[in-house]
């Protein structure tokens, strides 16, 4: 069964592999103590002031659902009780004619 | 029919239905005592499921008649492996649930606990049942119960939820009793393993019925186009309570494999392809809405809906390729572990808070790290990272489907990249960006459940051998000519 | 509500209680039992409720008494059901049942009938006091 | 066969109401018609035409059984109209609820849960 002896393969990899990064981590802390005024960033050659750098944390994803689309699904649960009903009907009628059809 | 063994889940049943009345009548007086008696109800109810699951271990199946009445006429209670597999996790979490709820809640503790003790007689009662007819009882218990627990808190979101909830919820179990209307006109019997004898495969009725009763077992499960009231009744009731809903779906899910299983025995592949198809849109649907959450509540509801995708997926692809049912009953298995493990984590914090969104959480309150750590932990168990339990079966379901069919197995990593992205989402916004002052411990009471969940989680994770052979066990069994056999002690 | 309507209900009650407890003891020969006599014995209570003042009833008839009666009812059917379970036997027997004291079928249905009427009495006491 | 036809007519109208009425009274009521749809289908299902109740009044079992309606449906129909009972009277305590928070019973204007 490969089922039983990969999980327990990769298990290990991934353990040893995040032992060796918690291991690094610890070095480089000590070699190099951060100040905070010596952080700052460049984008594009530019310097980016430090308020712009945080992300709003409620849009967190918003761009990404704006282009693609996504919140086409998020638009129909608007709390209309007779759609939900219509849904669950549709879902009931579509999924009995497909039954009667495969049957 | 020789010596019986004593089927002692069922007292559990009866228990939590006797705490339900004396929490109503001792605590009308005593408002402290309720918790106490759910506590202690909740345990013995997993002490004699564990005597059970020992007995259904050396014997495989356990009936009992009630009363004495011989199989096709009287009320029959069966527990064979799935439904043993299923009722020690809805005992296990039920009692931590308990447990959690002992700080949790403070205020009109009687109302809460009765109702609490009779949603648990639901879920058991479901999968105790033996005939439809009981089915639906104890799956009207379940949902009444659960009204009134979405009502609870009287605001202006827990009324609307719990009328909304009511309403669709109503109307999908009573589409289960038109199906066991129709049941009792084609072969004249409630008791399943009797309709699995008597049904036959030619009537032209059985798609209709097949047909509602996976609209109203579905609408449980919260398979996605009957989704809409799961994230509303959960965001409504107490956090606590979204743990049991996660077990009321479970008891969803299990009521479809029955039937699945047993009742129709279907070995059509067709209508494995309709609960594939229903699976990925389960998935797809519930992480693309949980990514847009600002409340942890509806976030988790969402992500619950998610996982339970992923149990149907396993499942409809075990007609294909044998493993596929191991893997759904061990991802079943892990779903109840780590999504509790959340729920339980939010609790702790709309504890501290005292409000459900993520951005008043991590403005009000800070806890000690353990809690990050375990919201952590959960989070990415349900991603399905290595040396967690999520993992373990989640790639028995990436192997399976590769083999049948590589784009849902493409499906399903992109679906664990979106939980992984609303689970940094929601860890970001609680536990990194928090700016409060203000420190608070964790009850203790409600850090022993988070503790053990995690312990459960990553051992699990790394011996997840044990996990694949109880799903075997319960696999092997399925078939029900055992059922059917053993009810009517031939 | 006007005075006939008050002293109708007040000379009525006792007769639709005894209908109702009637319909409960002969639940074992006759069509009836618990629920229909149950939902007798709170149709009762119920006219009283509407046709007089709903704290002058409550005066007489506590409702935290209904809860209590509710629930030891309760716990008498749940005795019944460990009864049947503990030493297997049959609590509705057919044969026992067709005598006049009606086996261990009277006891059900009375607990039953005591359960059916205090909850429907609960239920009507707290939709009239939103 | 009119009985079957009945219980179809009220599930449809049940239906019907359930989902076009707006005002939440009315869908309850239209639950309650759907739930009594189910029950007279349920009812009609063990029905026989001229048969007697189903009383066992001495023990001639054989006989009484050849020529009784079915109790099972009208002991399942029993459970159920208790369980809609019970459904009913707590939909009405939270429709209270709901006109005290809310001040309007229309279902359209309660989209505080969306999303």
């Amino acid at each position: 069964m490969i089922a039983e002896f990969v999980p327990l393969l990769i298990a290990s990899v991934f353990a040893i592999i995040i032992a060796v990064f918690a291991l690094l981590m610890l070095i480089s802390k000590k070699i190099h103590p951060t100040k905070k005024d010596q952080r700052k960033t460049f984008a594009c050659g530019e310097e980016i002031e430090e308020k712009n750098l945080n992300i709003p944390a409620e849009s967190l994803y918003n761009n990404m659902i704006k282009t693609l689309r996504l919140d086409v699904i998020r638009r129909w649960h608007s709390g209309n009780l007779a759609s939900y009903i219509i849904t669950i009907m549709l879902g009931m009628v579509l999924m009995i004619i497909y039954f009667i059809y495969v049957w | 029919m020789g010596d019986k063994i004593e089927m002692f889940s069922f007292y559990a049943i009866l228990i939590l239905l006797a705490s339900a009345f004396a929490t109503a009548v001792i605590g009308i007086k005593r408002e402290g005592v309720a918790p106490y008696i759910a506590i202690a109800s909740t345990f013995t109810a997993l002490v004699l499921t564990l005597l059970t699951l020992r007995d259904v271990i050396a014997n495989r199946i356990v009936t009992m008649q009630i009363g004495g009445w011989l199989a096709p006429y009287g009320i029959t209670v069966v527990m064979d492996p799935l439904s043993i597999v299923i009722t020690s996790i809805v005992a296990t979490i039920g009692f931590f649930a308990a447990l959690v709820s002992f700080r949790f809640v403070e205020e009109r503790k009687v109302e809460y606990y009765t109702l609490f003790s009779l949603i648990m007689v639901g879920i058991l009662g479901v999968l105790h049942a033996g005939d439809m007819f009981n089915l639906f009882v104890f799956i009207e218990i379940l949902s009444i119960a659960s009204y009134s627990l979405v009502a609870y808190h009287r605001d202006k979101i827990s009324i609307e939820a719990s009328i909304k909830y009511l309403i669709m919820s109503s109307f999908a179990t009573g589409l289960i009793l038109l199906s066991i209307a129709f049941i009792y006109g084609l072969t004249g019997t409630l008791n399943m393993a009797d309709i699995a004898l008597k049904l036959g495969t030619e009537s032209g009725l059985l798609p209709i019925i097949f047909g509602l009763l996976l609209t109203g077992f579905g609408f449980k499960a919260a398979l996605v186009p009957f989704h809409a009231w799961k994230p509303d009744a959960v965001m409504g009731a107490p956090a606590p309570i979204g743990a049991i809903f996660v077990l009321a779906s479970l008891a969803g899910v299990y009521a479809i494999f029955r039937m699945f299983f047993t009742v129709f025995f279907i070995t059509n592949i067709s209508v494995y392809y309709l609960i594939i198809g229903l699976s990925v849109a389960t998935m797809i649907v519930g992480a693309i809405l949980a990514l847009q959450q600002t409340d942890i509540l509806r976030l988790l509801a969402y992500a619950s809906i998610s996982q339970v995708g992923y149990i149907f997926l396993a499942f409809g692809i075990g007609a294909l390729h044998g493993f596929g049912y191991t893997a759904a009953i061990f991802h079943l298995i892990n779903v109840a572990i780590f999504d509790s493990l959340l729920f339980f984590c939010a609790a702790v914090l709309i504890h501290g808070a005292g409000s459900s969104d993520m951005h008043k959480i991590s403005q009000s309150v800070r806890f000690s790290p353990i809690l990050g750590y375990s919201f952590m932990i959960g989070m990415l168990a349900a991603v399905g990272v290595p040396l967690l339990n999520g993992f373990a079966s989640k790639w028995i379901i990436y192997i399976t489907t590769l083999y049948v069919q590589p784009l849902l197995t493409i499906i399903a990593l992109l679906v664990s990249v979106l939980t992984l992205a609303y689970g940094v989402k929601a860890f970001y916004i609680m536990f990194l960006t928090n700016s409060s002052k203000k420190r608070m411990r964790i009850p203790i009471t409600m850090l022993v459940p988070i503790l053990i969940l995690v312990a459960a989680c990553v051992f699990l994770g790394i011996y997840p051998q044990l996990g694949v052979q109880i799903s075997e066990f319960v696999v092997k069994n399925l078939a029900n000519i055992f059922y059917i056999g053993k009810v009517f002690g031939i | 509500m006007d005075t006939i309507v008050k002293t109708t209900a007040r000379i009525m009650f006792p007769f639709i209680l005894m209908y109702g407890i009637y319909i409960t003891l002969h639940g074992h020969l006759t069509p009836g039992g618990g629920f229909p006599g149950g939902v007798i014995i709170a149709t009762g209570f119920a006219l009283l409720i509407i046709a007089h003042k709903e704290s002058r009833v409550e005066h007489t008839f506590r409702q935290i008494s209904f809860i209590d009666a509710k629930s030891i009812a309760g716990f008498g059917i749940l005795l019944l059901i460990m009864f049947g379970i503990f030493f297997r036997l049959n609590i509705i027997q057919v044969e026992k049942s067709l005598g006049i004291l009606g086996g261990l079928t009277l006891p059900s249905n009375i607990f039953g009938t005591i359960m059916v009427a205090t909850t429907l009495v609960i239920i009507v006491y707290s939709i009239i006091k939103e | 066969m009119l009985a079957y036809i009945a219980s179809m007519l009220l599930l449809i109208i049940g239906a019907y109401t359930l989902v076009m009425k707006d005002n939440l009274i009315k869908k309850i009521m239209g639950l309650s018609v759907f739930s009594s749809g189910i029950h007279i289908f349920l009812i009609s299902l063990g029905y026989r035409a001229g048969g007697i109740p189903p009383l066992l009044t001495n023990l001639n079992f054989n006989q009484i059984s050849a020529i009784m309606v079915d109790p099972l449906p009208q002991a399942l129909v029993l459970t159920s109209i208790v369980i809609n009972l019970s459904i009913t009277a707590f939909a009405m305590a939270i429709i209270v609820d709901v006109y005290r928070e809310f001040g309007t019973l229309n279902i359209k204007k309660l989209k505080s849960l969306r999303g």
